[in-house]
């Protein structure tokens, strides 16, 4: 087992460093100043930009910044971001947490309803509640991810006033435990609009699987060894969350793909909303530091979920 | 066929149809602006039977033309994405050895990077590249589910007895893979590749939404909806019809994708096979 | 914790009055009028053809029939005092486990793959009232009686971790666990070799003995039911045929079986040069990956020596995993060997490349061990056997075709099975296409790996004829890889025995199968059922093979698990050589020093 | 009812607040400003945006301030800040400022005049890239006469001097001069300024909110309201969204959909003001393939006159604003001294444009209405920008007007930066490009002025050039009052509509929304923020943000 993470880390590592050399290239290329690149910064003479440029070395050749980056990156430095001012780091550690309190809530909900879901369909799979489920699951899954957001921005928010329009807490707002809740309830719409349809491709999985599985020869052991209905399918079910969490491994960044748009339409401070402005801003440091960070947190998340499938599928632990 | 895959397979005829027969069945010019003053941000009328937008055009024109770009990038995209993902997941699976670590390698650093952003540098660095680029584009930064499904499907297949027992018999390789595993491997490609166009065409949507799909006044799906983000209550015409048509699009090709796999036996549960 | 005593009783253990088995769809009856009735204790087998209603029996007493399929209202099911055909589900809960259990024939599929043995046996036990604790105890206590050596180790293995002796023997621990009054096999030991066969069979018997259990032994293999169980239910066509002695059963079956005979006249022809020649074949196979270091490799062959004339048929005999099948597909370059060579009719195989090889190809031909599953799903079988003519360019198009009903009809399969795709055929229909594919390109010789395994009575009379007439006719060599003695004696003009990866012991003609001299193969032919319910007691106990046996180890092989009673320390440091056995039957080679060598006169 | 419910607490409170003394204990209240821009830098020398001339301009005070007739011209119309009081040398090349001797920095260091002279090296210091730079270039240096003054002289006199010397923000020399040239925009002091303003800087999460608390001695008075907040969103939707559930007080500029919306909220107040934005499609009179050759088609007037004809500005107008616009006049905005209502305009005419068309030789048509001469098509290339909604949204209604005459528009939605970098290539025929003015006029001389003079024209991409109108602006931008001033911008700008380097499409007329809570003096047109100190709270409708302003002012 220990060997298998050793070389699943170097493959990563191999990943990140693609990723970021790849990053950091193209958002040189891109045409565009990192400086005064918004509409109204227009009236800086083009030699100031030149003079600001040099300090920053933004006009050394890309091989050489790269070089200069890497030197920096050794020693934990991420660089400084202009259009946010302040530094890469803190502006990374303002926003992943957010974005992971949205994801994390988000997928954990979408897997635990889906997983139960799709094993109760599949388990169930004649009568009448499973297959029409099934059918909404369906139609759930085709809604673009941001019309369901906006939908939900719409009704609840706007209209209806149950939740709040968008951000992360209430300006001066209650701290401490009301604080919580205050956050809680600011989570809500977005951590929808990103479970929804994650819930119904896990659920749609999970009662293949459990279809698949339902009538193998160590479910009619079970039974043969006195097992009920429940006790078999649990059984059933742990052995059917294998292809579930294969899935969740190999799909997990498409997955979160949604979190850009659903932080853009309600306003959470995530890294999805942060890269797309630095984007715009032409944010050079700040892009690959959230690309790196972003790689790292992907790299990372199918690690986990490749872990929990060793765990789920003792037939792969002999094999790394 | 279900009744359900037959009433999906009769719905998504209807608006690939739609989409093709545009010019001839749409009322109006899809540019064409009305009275500016009078006839902007007008709710479903006689005159328009799904309201007008912010230049006071038709939406049910734009809504039929605009089907004809978002359809036509998005079948475009899936298959590049599709003969680009099944030719490395295929070169993978038969090299094995570094060759196949590299292109896996590669396929990772590609999933690792986030695909918004990488749509965002490009278009932002070359300006908008026109609806067919715009479609290779998104192809180009889609092939990634597709590589690994096929690698594991024909590295699979490779192992099979009856792959061996053709081999034994004296079936030249060229013969092997044309009749004993590319048929088994196409299943799997059809439900890869209509679940592909069901997630092309809501993302042409979202890209639009952050102003990088279609370009207006060019009509799209996506740039009607997007067209209303100022006041999605107000105008909710806008954000309804577009929302429809995307969604029935959509549910009809999952159906049809989950009635071929299933077919193919391609979702079966027990074929846990790890692909490492 | 001693064994419970076993319990006697009055009524019978099992009483099925009118059993019938409908599908609810189309009420297509399974069964119709069974009656019958099994004595505590008693061991009754259930034999007949395959989709004869065996299974579909079993799985009416023990309430597990598959989806869609129910017992007929007039069906009367007790168990001693319980009516098993009006039980609820919560009955049955207590009573499957306690009062009646089940064992199945894919062992690996009955397992939990996600759960270790030890967990699976205690769960039974907890299932049904035990505290957790009380529970473990009690299952490795059983896992101990049912042979393994540790059971806290065993234990904790998970199923694909374990040989498929060892995962049947899990599940008698399970099954026994409670002493429950019946035990339906259903097809136990099918899937293991002989030698395994007959250790799970004793298992079964002793258990059954300390618990008092009866046995419904369900099996297509008479001579296994005449052995173990004194009388036979025979099943044709979903209904109850014969209820009568197993041996009255068997000498039955025997009579109508056709006469196997002995071999052809003619066989001794003088010895021409080898069609196929292999000197010191060593096939290894890269060991498995324990992190980024890989474990030593694997030896399947060591050093294997082999000559098979024009027309000769030669026989490779031994457990699974002997290297059986890897000596095979090495011979046809299907693996690539690691050492010696390998000469077809004076060629150098391991050195042919490209067309030549495919010429080469065209006159040696494989059966493979699951000749179903090789063939292609989606290709009809006509399509099959006329591919294997038009690549080697014997024949194109509709002439192919034409060609390929004839080989289908030649091997016994009627005409709409050229037509037909494999999933619509059954495995004995499949077994023939691939035998027909492989006949297709009119080999020299033809490497058949257990052609009659999965084949029934009638079926396998045919192939057996067609065989020796292809091998009369057009001087067709066999490697005949299989353990079905009657079939080895009547073909094989000599037979070799191997046990992991070596020859040890050689015979021109059976001689090596009708008086074996190695212990090895003394215990081989001795777990072979005949019929004769005294066999089991007089077989040697021969103890589990380890999973991880090493083949190089120094010394003979079967070393550690050598019942004879003088072995000594030079079987243990020194490796035996092939020495003739006897002076009387020249060619009777073995390798094992207890063989007496031929007097030196 | 339910409105009453929603506000039980407050009422309760209230009745408690009433019967021990009212409005003891409410304090001068929260304003959360939302907005859709974050401020783009906290220290006056680096900020460009709107966003960042508010945040700038409440921790910060200049030496002297416009005053609320936005006179630029002379020194009448100023009100003295950290300067009390200023004296003109007679050459008026210098002029030196006395400090109020009350003026603290935020950290108690009292203002000094070497102060003054840190302000303007930090304008002056190439490496900062100051967006003042340009604007105080003729502002020489700054002598420290002593503690508490300090002189500006000048290199040349012009009729805004005392607006140049506003511009120049006293820094904290204290804390600045140890920052290296280059390195201000990354320092501490300037990730967390200390100021001299009526508001010191307490807390700021980047793109999300800004918190500012009220500085209780300040040598003006104790401002207002005791914290202000800006909070920022990802689109103007959720920002205004804001103002209807309360979570925010006040925006300015509302879109005229929204004006309508606001209507249905009895909590905001709309308050009309003067636009200082104008909007235009410009021509570009060099060939986008080689910019030294003139453009092959827009060089010719008269083809510059017949597409301004063509435009129905009073429609475009109408379409984007409503009645909260109006049609555009000149490279100026109404609200300048310098603005001319009664100036001729070429009015929207497809005829007469279609005749000069014809008149051009632009006869043949393709098969979809587009003039061809010579066989080549009349068609245009235009840049547009993606952030601006109402632009975006006039490009499409140009470019159907246009077709309707004969002439093929392209449109290119760039985004931000990649707009920038184009319009300064020159890589387009027409650019729908849009200005922010402030009440000095010296902009246009950067905007609009001639290329061929240092320091003018540096913004006019489209190589407009026409004497009379330079020698004009350059004779207004050096008169000495008022009347003459504008005589000269008259002919300028008459120059300027007759040679048409754009069609000048439309002024917003802003309406902004506040609370009704607060009440506030009249709206200051060029700078809503700086009359935010004058805010008063009425007790009787505060919010829960209020009272917990007023317990957290009071703690220190």
């Amino acid at each position: 087992m220990r060997a298998a993470l050793v070389s699943r880390l170097l493959q990563a590592a191999v990943v990140v460093v693609l990723v970021v050399v790849a990053a950091f290239a193209l958002i040189r290329l891109a045409p565009g100043d990192p400086f005064y690149s918004s509409l109204e910064e227009a009236n800086v003479a083009p030699e100031q930009v030149a003079r600001i440029k040099a300090h920053w070395g933004y006009d050394r050749p890309i091989p050489e910044q790269f070089a200069r980056f890497a030197r920096n990156l050794a020693q934990g430095d991420l660089g400084y971001s202009h259009s946010r001012i302040q530094s890469v780091q803190e502006a990374l550690a303002a926003t992943i947490p957010n974005t992971l309190v949205l994801v994390v809530t988000a997928l954990g909900v979408a897997f635990a309803a889906g997983i139960a879901l799709g094993a109760w369909q599949g388990w169930r799979a004649e009568s009448r509640a499973a297959r029409s489920t099934d059918t909404l699951g369906t139609v759930a899954v085709s809604v673009p991810e941001f019309v369901l957001a906006v939908l939900l921005m719409i009704g609840p928010a706007l209209a209806w006033r149950w939740f709040p329009v968008s951000g992360m807490r209430t300006e001066f707002g209650p701290a401490g435990l009301a604080g919580l809740a205050d956050l809680l309830w600011h989570l809500a719409l977005p951590a929808t609009a990103l479970a929804l349809p994650v819930l119904f491709i896990v659920a749609r999985l999970q009662r293949n699987a459990m279809l698949g599985v339902r009538d193998a020869e160590f479910v009619r052991a079970a039974r043969a060894r006195g097992a009920g209905e429940g006790r078999a399918a649990r059984r059933a079910l742990r052995n059917a969350l294998v292809p579930v969490l294969a899935y969740a491994g190999v799909h997990l960044s498409a997955l979160v793909g949604g979190v850009v748009i659903v932080e853009k339409v309600f306003d959470w401070p995530g890294m999805g909303r942060l890269m797309v402005a630095a984007v715009h801003a032409r944010d050079y440091q700040l892009v690959v530091g959230g690309v790196l960070a972003g790689a790292v947190c992907t790299v990372v998340g199918t690690m986990l979920a490749d872990l929990l499938l060793l765990w789920a599928d003792p037939r792969q632990r002999g094999r790394a | 066929m279900t009744r359900g895959a037959r009433l999906a397979a009769a719905l998504l005829g209807a608006i690939l149809l739609s989409a093709l027969l545009a010019p001839w069945l749409a009322p109006a010019d899809p540019r064409a602006q009305g009275a500016l003053e009078s006839l902007i941000w007008q709710p479903p009328s006689a005159a328009h039977p799904l309201g007008t937008d912010s230049a006071a055009r038709d939406v049910l024109s734009r809504l039929l033309h605009g089907g004809r770009a978002t359809l036509g990038i998005a079948l475009l995209a899936v298959t590049v994405s599709m003969s680009l993902g099944s030719c490395i997941g295929a070169v993978a699976a038969v090299a094995r050895g570094p060759l196949d670590a590299l292109l896996m390698r590669v396929t990772d650093a590609f999933i690792a990077f986030p695909r918004l952003l990488l749509l965002l540098l490009v278009v932002a660095g070359v300006g908008h590249p026109g609806n067919a680029a715009f479609a290779v584009l998104l192809g180009a930064t889609g092939w990634m589910t597709t590589a690994r499904l096929v690698r594991q499907e024909t590295r699979r297949l490779l192992a099979t007895d009856h792959v061996r027992g053709a081999r034994a018999v004296g079936v030249p390789w060229p013969r092997l893979v044309a009749r004993h595993v590319l048929p088994a491997l196409a299943p799997t490609l059809a439900a890869a590749a209509t679940f592909a166009f069901a997630t092309a065409v809501p993302l042409e949507a979202g890209l639009s939404y952050l102003g990088l799909g279609v370009l207006p006044p060019a009509p799209s799906w996506g740039n009607i909806l997007a067209d209303a983000d100022a006041r999605p209550l107000a105008h909710w015409w806008l954000v309804f019809f577009p929302a429809v048509a995307i969604a029935v699009t959509v549910v009809s090709a999952n159906v049809l994708a989950e009635t071929v796999a299933r077919r193919a036996g391609a979702i079966d549960a027990d074929r846990g096979e790890d692909e490492a | 914790m001693s064994a419970p005593v076993p319990r006697r009783r009055a009524a019978p253990a099992l009483r099925v009055r009118e059993l019938d088995v409908r599908t609810e769809g189309t009420m297509r009856a399974l069964l119709t009028d069974v009656n019958f009735d099994v004595a505590p204790g008693e061991a009754v087998g259930v034999v007949g053809h395959s989709g004869a209603g065996k299974s579909t029996l079993a799985g009416a007493i023990a309430g597990l029939l598959p989806r869609g399929v129910a017992l007929g209202k007039r069906a009367q099911v007790h168990l001693g005092d319980v009516a098993l055909h009006e039980a609820t589900p919560d009955a049955w809960c207590d009573l499957r486990g306690r009062r009646i259990a089940m064992v199945f024939q894919e062992p690996a599929m009955a397992l939990d793959p996600a759960m270790r043995i030890g967990d699976l046996v205690a769960q039974t036990a907890r299932w049904h009232g035990l505290p957790a604790r009380e529970a473990r105890d009690r299952a490795h206590d059983m896992l101990g009686r049912v042979g393994f050596r540790q059971p806290a180790r065993a234990a904790r293995a998970f199923p694909h971790e374990l040989s498929g002796g060892q995962r049947q023997r899990a599940l008698i621990a399970s099954a026994m666990l409670l002493a429950p009054e019946l035990l339906i096999a259903d097809e136990p030991t099918t899937a293991l070799d002989p030698t395994v066969q007959a250790q799970v069979l004793d298992l079964i018997d002793r258990l059954r003995a300390e618990s008092g259990t009866a046995l419904l032994l369900i099996s297509h293999d008479l001579e296994v039911v005449a052995e173990r169980c004194g009388r036979a239910l025979v099943v044709a066509g979903g209904r109850l045929v014969d209820d009568a002695p197993s041996a009255q059963v068997l000498a039955g079956a025997r009579a109508r079986r056709t006469p196997i005979g002995q071999r052809a006249v003619g066989a001794a022809a003088p010895a021409p040069a080898p069609l196929l020649d292999v000197r010191g074949l060593t096939v290894t196979y890269p060991g498995p990956r324990l992190g980024l270091r890989r474990a030593p490799d694997v030896r399947a062959v060591v050093g294997a020596d082999l000559a098979i004339g024009r027309g000769e048929v030669v026989a490779l005999v031994g457990e699974s995993g002997c290297g059986k099948s890897s000596l095979a597909h090495a011979v046809l370059r299907l693996v690539a060997p690691a050492a010696g060579t390998v000469r077809f009719d004076g060629l150098d195989v391991l050195g042919q490349r490209g067309g030549a090889m495919r010429a080469l190809r065209r006159r040696m031909q494989l059966v493979p061990q699951d000749a179903g599953a090789s063939l292609t799903p989606h290709l009809r079988a006509g399509d099959l056997v006329a591919e294997a003519l038009e690549v080697h360019g014997l024949a194109q198009g509709a002439e192919a075709w034409r060609r390929a009903e004839a080989l289908l009809d030649e091997v016994g399969l009627p005409a709409r099975a050229a037509q037909a795709l494999p999933r619509q055929l059954s495995s004995g229909e499949r077994q023939r296409v691939a035998l027909a594919r492989a006949l297709a390109s009119d080999p020299d010789l033809l490497v058949a790996d257990e052609p009659l395994a999965a084949v029934d009575e009638a079926a396998r009379t045919q192939v057996l004829a067609l065989l020796e007439r292809r091998r009369l006719e057009r001087g067709l060599a066999v490697l005949l890889i299989s353990h079905d003695l009657p079939a080895v004696r009547r073909l094989a003009s000599r037979v070799l025995v191997m046990y992991l990866g070596r020859v040890v012991e050689a015979s021109a003609g059976a001689g090596a199968l009708s008086d074996p001299r190695m212990p090895y193969t003394q215990a081989l032919v001795a777990a072979i059922p005949t019929g004769d319910p005294a066999a089991p007691r007089r077989r040697p106990a021969l103890p589990e093979a380890r999973v991880d046996a090493d083949a190089s180890a120094t010394g003979c092989a079967f070393h550690p698990r050598c019942p004879h009673p003088l072995k000594d320390d030079r079987c243990r440091s020194e490796r035996p050589s092939l020495q003739s056995v006897a002076t009387d039957q020249p060619g009777h080679l073995a390798a094992c020093w207890m063989v007496p060598p031929p007097p030196t006169s | 009812m339910r409105r009453l419910l929603r506000h039980a607490p407050v009422l309760f409170a209230l009745l408690l607040a009433a019967a021990c003394g009212r409005d003891a204990d409410v304090g001068g209240g929260t304003v959360i400003i939302t907005t859709s821009a974050d401020a783009d830098a906290l220290v006056p020398p680096l900020r460009a945006t709107v966003g960042g001339k508010m945040v700038t301009e409440l921790l910060f005070d200049p030496l002297v301030e416009i005053g609320p007739e936005l006179d630029p011209i002379g020194d009448e119309g100023f009100v003295g800040r950290l300067a009390k009081s200023w004296a003109w040398s007679p050459d008026s090349l210098v002029i030196t400022f006395t400090l109020d001797e009350r003026a603290r920095w935020h950290d108690g260091a009292p203002v000094v005049a070497r102060d003054v002279a840190a302000g303007l090296a930090a304008i002056k210091a190439p490496a900062n890239a100051s967006t003042l730079f340009a604007d105080v270039l003729e502002i020489d240096s700054v002598h420290v006469v002593d503690e508490r003054t300090a002189a500006l002289h000048f290199r040349e006199r012009h009729n805004e001097q005392m607006y140049s010397a506003s511009l120049v923000t006293p820094l904290p020399s204290h804390l600045v001069d140890t920052i290296p040239d280059g390195a201000l925009s990354s320092s501490a002091w300037a990730q967390a300024p200390v100021g001299s303003g009526p508001y010191r800087f307490v807390a700021r999460e980047p793109k999300v909110r800004l918190e500012l608390a009220a500085v209780a001695d300040h040598y003006r008075g104790r401002p207002g309201p005791d914290r202000i907040a800006m909070v920022v969103s990802e689109s103007p939707a959720t920002a205004i969204a804001k103002l209807w559930t309360e979570e925010a007080d006040v925006w300015d500029v509302l879109p005229p959909p929204d004006v309508a919306e606001a209507a249905k909220h009895p909590h905001i107040r709309l308050v009309r003001s003067q636009g200082f934005d104008y909007a235009f499609v410009a021509f570009n009179y060099r060939d986008p393939r080689d910019t030294a050759r003139a453009h092959p088609l827009l060089a010719e007037r008269r083809l510059r006159h017949a597409l301004t004809m063509g435009v129905d500005r009073e429609g475009i107008v109408r379409a984007l604003f409503d009645s909260l616009g109006r049609p555009g006049l000149g490279p100026f905005v109404r609200a300048q001294y310098s603005a001319d209502t009664t100036l001729a305009q070429l009015p929207f005419d497809t005829a007469a444009a279609s005749a000069l068309l014809d008149s051009l030789g632009w006869t043949g048509r393709t098969r979809d209405g587009i003039r061809t001469r010579g066989g080549r098509p009349l068609a245009l290339r235009a840049v547009v920008p993606a952030p601006s909604a109402n632009r975006v949204r006039a490009s499409v209604l140009v470019q159907e007007q246009l077709r309707r005459v004969g002439v093929d528009v392209t449109l290119e939605k760039l985004e931000g930066g990649a707009f920038n970098a184009a319009r300064d290539a020159g890589r387009w025929d027409l650019i729908f490009g849009g200005w922010g003015t402030t009440p000095s006029l010296r902009g246009t001389r950067t905007t609009w002025g001639t290329r061929t003079r240092p320091g003018w024209g540096r913004l006019n991409a489209g190589h407009f050039e026409n004497a009379t109108f330079t020698a004009s602006l350059d004779s207004a931008l050096s008169a000495r009052d008022l009347p003459t001033a504008r005589g000269h911008f008259r002919r300028a700008y008459e120059a300027a509509i007759d040679d048409a380097p754009a069609i000048w499409l439309y002024e917003p007329a802003p309406v902004n929304a506040v609370h009704r809570r607060f009440t506030l003096p009249a709206w200051r047109s060029e700078a809503w923020w700086r009359t935010l100190p004058q805010w008063t709270l009425d007790p009787a409708q505060a919010l829960p943000r209020d009272r917990a302003a007023a317990g957290a002012a009071a703690a220190p």
